[in-house]
């Protein structure tokens, strides 16, 4: 394991993320970013919230083959990094907000999933 | 007001303007100009291909070559501070502007390296 | 031969309407161009005839009084059935008061013994108008009635193709009578004919508007009888001609300019003038040849014939001033109204309306250069405004929409119906063209009366703008070239003919001038305006409209245009698109966001929220009642 | 017609484009100067007209290019008849085919950003056109006669009973030459939302045509102002000159403002002014 | 009638390569959908095969604008991997770039917002005051633009004595003529006609689009991360966010003149403090771990992820720019704006679409 | 001498870090004042005569390149800016990136640097004049770049 790893709490199910989204929400954070990391063939999700100048760190798994769960409901801002990882990591997030399916940096003709 | 105030300085007084070309300031001793490879002491250790971030660098050893490709050179001087032998100094002439054919290709006067490069 | 003439006039065409209803729908093409050519010879021999007036006594008169009073009566009681079937309570009301009128003056009136017709050079130009424009509207329609009555599943061209001409039959009548009792006839039908014509869909909305068109039009008539009795009880007056001369005369000057404001008033009803507007508008409902009949040749007309007819009656008075400012105002007020409508056809009844506004404000101001430029507006506006419904009935047929924005690409899918559709819009708002040469000629006329002329400036930007924006949407080449267009002769030699009479009648602005209105205004006022050309320019007293000068111009244009065109390296490229175009598909598709392709578009400024319908309408029904309220009471004091 | 009237339009037809190119070279020095830069040869737009002349003539449509023609051969005839002290309303309408020339011929391209440009410019005329009438009513007023020579004639300047509209012809001349805060339509420096506005689809030798045109019709704006004060034409020059700069000033110290506002100062500011202005004349009743 | 046009990506008035589809109705925009990618190249994945010292110049390269806080965001990044300390120097030569950065990409901003306004004269202004500063930024750096004065383990310049004489001097000529400036832009009356009242946002809405910088602070929010705990050397100098409440354009522009200012105060406090001595710390191996790092940059808050794996290169990069979180916001603010007022409120975000996409 | 004396020029950024981009602009700026040999930013290619590309080429702007390449009316001439423009830079090597703008339109002149001085783009402006001048007398045409949907380029 690495050394000086970021504070998260571990998220379990796509249920509980929105849940704790929506909550932090209430708490008054701000949706700062999330971070998407490959891990164990599937990918790791860190999201990044920010109050005070303190960061709030979600970490979520997202098995291979999800469908991870937008928070663009919630966080409309959400919506430009997750439609980035569907380019980049060829993801499909459920619920986005506008959905670019793949197109936000990517054409049809450039490299697919180039960060998979 | 403030806009009208600022026009009629600007037209009382002489042109803010530097007459490039036709009046040419003496670049800042500090500038980044251009690259400038002195084969003199060049052992082809490839230290400085290794480090340049745009591989703008290409050493051949075999054929004792070092090239720069000028209009990849982003001006880092990585290649600068790395290079053992000092042979790389920057310039402060600016590079030329011209056809892209223009690309330096030297042949370092050394047959052997001098030294093994430092590990 | 006057005397054949005439009788021919109002014959022929009750003729035609008899054989529209008699023979069958495959020969109503041959029908037609007959008609037009009779009405055109017709009329050209009445130009050829002269001038004169035609006493109508004896015998004949008796016959012809009775069956004027037959008809009347009739007319009576059909609107009478008509209102009563659909339960229109206000139609009702009005004709009760209307046959209460009649009856009235039947009983105290004094008995007239002759008539007259009047042929003057107004008449002659109306009924040039009438009979040649009408009938070439009437065969336009046989080439438009086929496939309007198929999309609506129609069939009722017999009432159709007989009201229209009927109608003609009625307008000839009225420009060439003089009894008053006659021409109310005459007035009377023509307003019947509209409301036929006007709910001609037999849908709810035509009926509504035709009933509307019938109750305003209703109105103006309770006004003309009522100004028939109070000239016939208190001046003993009976013709339109007596009008006029009496004023010269009389020692009652001042109170004749009641029934002669009574007189304006069905006149501003038949014109739609501004409180009356909204039949006019609603008349939109009904197929385009009648749109156009009733805003160039026919209906409209009428109203403004009567009102210039009186100008001796008011010129130089307090309520000539009225008239004037009252034009005016209605002029600018539906130039504005016209700013914000997309739909052509609103377009062009707010400019109708807007320029018969001009067409009283210049009769009101009634000096002898405003009333020339009364009767030239008259005709330039009948053909241009003709050409203008048939080239955007024939759009609506061509693209399926009558609405501005989509006639975007217009000189790409249809180029001949867009470049005649230009030209009568060009004809309208700018030199050398007629219609712009008499407003030129009114705003000088105008430029006495500050109130007057800033209305009319107004009036006159507005203007520029609504129909400039309209030529631009028909002229950019943004639509692919894939529409159905079907040229038919029937339709396309009308539009041609009237668009050739739209550069031939400005070309000859001045022997039309010379030859008509100058006599006329004479007639009227006994002074000729101050008017002369020569080198192709139209000079008055005070300024001069070089305009021969500018067709010259513009053939020099035309000229270097084609010269120069392949001097230098022609090559067609595509639109400037920010770069996101794509060459393979329409030039006016880009890439958007999501990586597929969307087509561009762009559409005009309509100022909906300045210049919008509800927000101006109520201003102008309060402001126009209130000219209309100050008219009249400068009629009684 | 005489020889001599022959002579003066040929040389208002070559000695025009001349004074209209220096007019436009100047203005873009003075310019450059205000911005505290050095600026363009004072010939820039001449060469910018041979260059343009030299290039493809890249066009949409066939059809664009005859608009621009249009628009030339109209000025031309207005600044002539303006020459020639020609009835100032008729001028005025056959300016009026120019402008709308110029309209027609930028929706005649096509292009979503020229068809904007010109429902723009189309809302300029809007807000001008008025003015100009009523200028033209000021001058019929005060001599009774629409025609020019009579303001040529009459001995008092007309400025000094039409101060007001000579205020909002300044204004005219400002949204004409589409400079600052009247520059929505199309402008010399394309930094706007509309990339070139009405223009955007022209290039090469139709734009080179506008460009002449611009040159006559500097010349015809800055005449009309000249016709303020013909008495003493040296003072008529530098009034328009005044004039001028001032636009250029005021070009240099404002921003570019939305086409409503325009259309609001021109229909209460502007038009109240003349309307004022005209008031007066038809009141007092005075004549040149 | 509604009227679709595409506004990008090349087109005059942006600076950048973005699109934007408006629907206007009635000169309103009803939607606006943005086109993004021109300028994507994929640096997050090209950091594979550089070491994480040439990472360097390639964040400084994610944009020519603030690219020396992109440096010297991503050289903390590593050096907190790192775990070491640099040299109090080179913390205070870091600042000392990074605002006068910030004043060029303000008086940057400035001219361009003008321009978006049609303001040429007012544009240029601006603009030949900024070139002090690049000037500057040249004797010390070598490069006007691109400063490459951040490297792991501290800077790779020192300030001279001469460097400091001219940064004080250039604070003297420059900040009289933010003073000009500010008069034009806060009272100049067609200025004001245009923005005032335009794209407000409330301090709610702000907040929760998750705007940052002076977009954010506009708003009335006040956060800036120059008072975070992460910089800490802000604290000695004491600064203080310049927050406006309006949350319109007005308010923006007034956010950023006013931050002009505090960064004069900032380069004069900083240079007073400045200590003596080295201005690098040896650094050795490669970097393992995890970690964050943010700044203030011109355009509001940067977050740099960094992961690295034991080896030269580090295993991920990411960075959320500030454009990146401002850009959401545009599709709250541009709907009901005018047509003529779609550049002023792109500009306003101050949209840098290079670092947006990388 | 017909075009040498008023070259029009339309920035197209294609990938650039921005930094030759406002360098670029600075160019017209009063410092540099580009004006002063006839320079205009005109904003529509139709108008223009010099394209001053910077940045490389990624697979999205690679047709509006090619676009507004070809919607130059002819003679016109193609100035790369910056290190990215010439040959990618240091990001050649990115997944998205092309590379150079010679990999899609032919370029006339390079402006080297990263970023350039502005006087070194006002030396290239300068270059360019003289090729276009040599390129009007001898009617050389920029020949027409097919545009093909998202096509990648062969010699990518
Ligand atoms: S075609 Fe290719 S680019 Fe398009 S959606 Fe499918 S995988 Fe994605
Ligand atoms: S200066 Fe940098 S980019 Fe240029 S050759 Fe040296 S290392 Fe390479
Ligand atoms: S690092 Fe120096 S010695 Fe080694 S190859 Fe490069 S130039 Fe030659
Ligand atoms: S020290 Fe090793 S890694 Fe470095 S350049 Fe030499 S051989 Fe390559
Ligand atoms: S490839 Fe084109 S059509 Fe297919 S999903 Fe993407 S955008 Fe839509
Ligand atoms: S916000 Fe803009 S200026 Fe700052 S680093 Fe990012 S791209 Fe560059
Ligand atoms: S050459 Fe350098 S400054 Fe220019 S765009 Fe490329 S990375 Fe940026
Ligand atoms: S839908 Fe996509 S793949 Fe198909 S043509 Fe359009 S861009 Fe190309």
């Amino acid at each position: 394991m690495l050394e000086n790893t970021i504070e998260a709490t571990e998220i379990k199910n796509g249920a509980e993320l929105l849940k704790t989204v929506e909550g932090l929400k209430n708490d008054g954070y701000r949706y700062a970013t999330m971070i998407c990391l490959k891990a164990n063939d599937g990918h790791d999700f860190i999201y990044i919230f920010d109050k005070d100048y303190k960061l709030k760190n979600l970490r979520y798994f997202v098995k291979p083959g999800e469908k991870p769960k937008s928070v663009s409901g919630i966080y409309l801002c959400a919506l430009l990094i997750e439609n980035e990882y569907q380019d980049l990591f060829g993801l499909t997030f459920e619920g986005l907000a506008i959905d670019f399916k793949g197109h936000l940096y990517l054409t049809p003709n450039s490299p697919k999933a180039p960060l998979a | 007001m403030g806009m009208l105030n600022l026009v009629l300085t600007n037209i009382s007084r002489k042109p803010a303007t530097r007459l490039y070309p036709f009046e040419i300031r003496a670049p800042y001793a500090e500038f980044k100009g251009k690259i400038v490879f002195n084969p003199e002491n060049c052992i082809l250790c490839g230290i400085c291909q290794k480090k340049c971030p745009p591989d703008a660098i290409k050493v051949t050893k075999d054929e004792k070559k070092w090239e720069l490709n000028v209009f990849r050179c982003i001006m880092c001087t990585e290649c600068v501070t790395s290079c053992p032998k000092d042979c790389i100094i920057i310039s402060n002439e600016r590079a030329k502007t011209g056809a892209k054919e223009y690309i330096k290709i030297l042949v370092p006067k050394v047959d052997t390296p001098k030294a093994a490069p430092p590990k | 031969m006057l005397n054949t003439t005439i009788m021919l006039l109002i014959a022929a065409p009750i003729l035609f309407s008899l054989l529209f209803v008699a023979l069958p729908k495959s020969l109503y093409k041959i029908l037609a161009w007959a008609f037009f050519i009779v009405g055109t010879v017709l009329s050209i021999m009445l130009v050829l005839d002269g001038t004169g007036k035609v006493e109508v006594a004896g015998s004949s008169f008796a016959t012809f009084e009775s069956i004027v009073l037959i008809l009347e009566a009739l007319i009576i009681l059909f609107v009478f059935y008509v209102s009563a079937k659909h339960k229109n309570w206000p139609t009702l009301a009005l004709i009760a008061i209307s046959a209460a009128l009649a009856v009235y003056s039947h009983f105290n009136v004094a008995e007239i013994e002759s008539a007259f017709f009047n042929i003057d050079q107004f008449s002659q130009v109306m009924i040039l108008i009438v009979n040649v424009i009408g009938t070439a509207i009437i065969l336009f329609a046989t080439g438009y009635m086929d496939h309007y009555e198929e999309h609506r599943h129609l069939n009722r061209q017999k009432t159709f193709y007989f009201t229209m001409s009927f109608f003609l039959a009625a307008m000839n009548g009225l420009v060439m009578v003089d009894t008053l009792g006659w021409l109310f006839l005459f007035w009377e039908i023509t307003t019947l004919c509209s409301f036929v014509l006007i709910s001609y869909n037999q849908d709810e909305e035509g009926i509504n508007n035709g009933f509307r068109a019938l109750a305003l039009n209703l109105v103006g008539g309770i006004t003309f009888a009522g100004a028939i009795i109070l000239l016939g009880t208190k001046f003993d007056i009976a013709t339109l001609s007596g009008i006029g001369t009496s004023v010269g005369t009389s020692t009652t000057a001042a109170l004749i300019a009641l029934p002669v404001a009574l007189l304006c008033i069905a006149g501003f009803a038949k014109s739609a003038q501004m409180p009356f507007q909204s039949w006019l508008l609603g008349a939109m409902v009904a197929p385009t040849p009648v749109s156009a009949l009733l805003h160039s040749s026919t209906m409209v007309n009428a109203g403004v014939f009567l009102i210039v007819k009186l100008v001796p009656a008011f010129a130089g008075t307090t309520l000539g001033t009225a008239i004037a400012i009252y034009g005016a105002f209605t002029f600018v007020m539906c130039s504005a109204l016209a700013l914000s409508q997309r739909n052509a056809k609103r377009v062009l009844a707010y400019s109708t309306i807007a320029n018969l506004g001009l067409i009283i404000a210049s009769a009101g101001i009634g000096t002898p250069l405003a009333v020339a430029a009364a009767i030239m507006l008259i005709l330039f506006h009948a053909i241009s405004k003709a050409l203008l419904f048939l080239c955007t009935g024939e759009i609506e047929h061509t693209i399926g929409s009558r609405d501005i924005e989509d006639m975007s690409g217009l000189i790409k899918k249809a180029p001949l119906l867009a470049v005649l559709i230009s030209l009568a819009m060009v004809s309208m708002l700018l030199p050398p063209f007629g219609v712009l040469l008499t407003k030129w000629v009114s705003m000088e006329a105008a430029s006495s009366n500050p109130i007057v002329i800033i209305f009319l400036i107004l009036g006159s930007a507005l203007t520029t703008v609504y129909y400039a924006k309209w030529l631009g949407t028909v002229l950019s080449s943004t639509m692919d070239k894939n529409a159905v267009h079907h040229a038919k002769l029937e339709t396309y030699f009308p539009l041609s003919f009237l668009g050739l009479c739209i550069v031939v009648t400005s070309i000859f602005v001045f022997t039309i001038y010379d030859y008509f209105i100058k006599p006329q205004v004479e007639v009227l006022l006994n002074i000729a305006p101050a008017v002369s050309g020569q080198a192709g320019q139209f000079t008055s007293e005070i300024g001069a409209f070089a305009y021969a000068a500018i067709f010259i111009v513009l053939a020099l244009a035309i000229l270097i245009y084609f010269v120069t065109k392949n001097m230098f390296t022609p090559r067609t490229a595509n639109y400037y698109m920010c770069g996101e175009n794509n060459l393979e598909k329409d030039g006016l598709m880009f890439r958007n966001g999501l990586c597929s392709y969307e087509k561009s578009s762009a559409s005009n400024i309509y100022l909906q929220n300045t210049f919008g319908e509800n927000k101006l309408t109520t201003l102008g029904y309060v402001i126009s009642i209130l000219l209309i309220i100050i008219a009249l009471a400068g009629g009684i004091l | 017609m005489n020889m001599n009237d022959v002579l003066i339009a040929i040389l208002v037809l070559i000695v025009a484009p001349i004074v209209g190119c220096l007019a436009a070279g100047i203005d873009r020095r003075i310019t450059a100067r205000l911005q505290g830069r050095v600026g363009p040869p004072l010939l820039q737009p001449y060469y910018d007209v041979r260059k343009l002349l030299s290039k493809d003539n890249m066009v949409v449509n066939k059809s664009q290019n005859f608009f621009v023609v249009v628009y030339l051969v109209f000025i031309v005839l207005s600044l002539l008849m303006l020459i020639f002290r020609q009835d100032i309303l008729m001028i005025i309408f056959v300016y009026t085919v120019a402008s709308i020339a110029l309209v027609v011929g930028g929706m005649s391209t096509g292009s979503p950003y020229a068809r904007i440009g010109s429902s723009r410019e189309i809302m300029a005329i809007l807000a001008y056109e008025p003015i100009l009438i009523l200028y033209a009513l000021a001058i019929y007023l005060l001599t009774g006669t629409f025609k020019l020579s009579a303001v040529v004639d009459a001995s008092t300047p007309l400025l000094a009973y039409t101060p007001l509209i000579f205020i909002a012809m300044i204004f005219v001349l400002n949204i004409k030459l589409k400079k600052s805060p009247f520059d929505y339509s199309t402008s010399h420096h394309a930094h706007q939302e509309l990339v070139k506005g009405m223009l955007t689809e022209y290039s090469g030798p139709g734009f080179a045509i506008i460009e002449v045109a611009h040159f006559y019709e500097y010349v015809f704006l800055t005449g009309l102002l000249f016709v303020f004060w013909t008495v003493n034409p040296l003072i008529g020059f530098l009034l328009s000159t005044a004039a001028f700069l001032l636009v250029i000033v005021i070009d240099n110290i404002t921003a570019r403002i939305y086409w409503q506002w325009m259309l609001k100062l021109s229909w209460t500011f502007l038009l109240g002014i003349s309307i004022v202005n005209i008031a007066f004349l038809y009141f007092s009743g005075v004549k040149l | 009638m509604t009227t679709v046009i595409p506004f990008g990506p090349q087109h005059p008035v942006l600076p950048e390569p973005v699109s934007l589809k408006l629907e206007i109705d009635n000169d309103v925009v009803v939607g606006a959908l943005p086109s993004l990618g021109y300028v994507h190249r994929g640096l997050e994945k090209f950091i594979d095969t550089k070491d994480y010292n040439q990472t360097t110049y390639i964040c400084e390269r994610i944009c020519g604008i603030c690219s020396a806080l992109h440096g010297i965001t991503y050289t903390m990044a590593v050096e907190k991997l790192f775990d070491v300390e640099i040299p109090e120097r080179a913390q205070y030569i870091r600042v000392i770039i990074g605002e006068l950065n910030r004043v060029h990409s303000h008086l940057l901003w400035l001219g361009l917002f003008a321009d978006g306004f049609g303001f040429e004269s007012l544009f240029y202004e601006c603009w030949k005051y900024r070139e002090t500063v690049l000037d500057v930024l040249e004797r010390i750096t070598g490069n006007r633009v691109i400063h490459s004065i951040s490297k792991v383990g501290g800077a790779s310049k020192d300030l001279t004595k001469e460097h400091i004489d001219l940064i004080l001097k250039m604070c003297d000529t420059v900040e009289p003529q933010v003073k000009d400036l500010e008069k034009v832009f806060v009272n100049n009356y067609s200025v004001k006609q245009r923005l005032v009242g335009l794209a407000t946002m409330s301090k709610q809405l702000a907040y929760e689009a998750g705007t940052a910088g002076p977009t954010l602070r506009g708003s009335g929010n006040s956060i800036d991360l120059r008072e975070s705990a992460d910089w800490d050397i802000y604290k000695d100098l004491g600064f203080k966010p310049a927050v406006e409440k309006d949350g319109d354009c007005y308010a923006r522009t007034k956010v950023r003149i006013t931050e002009l200012y505090d960064s004069f105060k900032l380069l004069r406090n900083a240079i007073s403090k400045m200590p003596n001595g080295e201005i690098t710390t040896p650094i050795k191996g490669f970097p393992t771990g995890e970690a964050i790092m943010r700044t203030e940059q011109p355009r509001g808050e940067v977050v740099y992820y960094v992961k690295g794996k034991g080896t030269k290169n580090l295993e991920r990069l990411k960075i959320r720019t500030p454009t990146f979180a401002n850009i959401p916001s545009l599709l709250l603010t541009l709907p009901g704006i005018k047509l003529a007022d779609v550049p002023i409120v792109v500009l306003t975000i101050d949209p840098c679409i290079s670092c947006t996409e990388r | 001498m017909s075009l040498a004396k008023s070259p029009w020029i339309i920035h197209v950024n294609c990938n650039s870090c921005n930094g030759c981009d406002i360098e670029v602009v600075a160019c017209l700026t009063p410092l540099y004042d580009a004006e002063r040999f006839g320079v205009l930013n005109i904003g529509t290619p139709k108008q223009a005569d010099i394209m001053v590309v910077t940045g490389s080429i990624n697979y999205k702007n690679v047709n509006v390149l090619k676009n507004i390449y070809n919607q130059i009316p002819d003679p016109k001439v193609v100035l790369a800016v910056g290190a990215c423009a010439s040959t990618g830079g240091i990001f050649h090597d990115c997944y998205n990136v092309i590379g150079g703008v010679d990999q899609i339109i032919p370029v006339d002149a390079y402006v080297p640097g990263c970023c350039p001085r502005p006087e070194a783009i006002l030396d290239g402006v300068v270059a360019a004049l003289s090729i276009l001048e040599s390129k009007s007398q001898g009617k050389i045409k920029g020949k027409e770049v097919k545009l093909k949907g998202n096509e990648v380029p062969s010699n990518a």
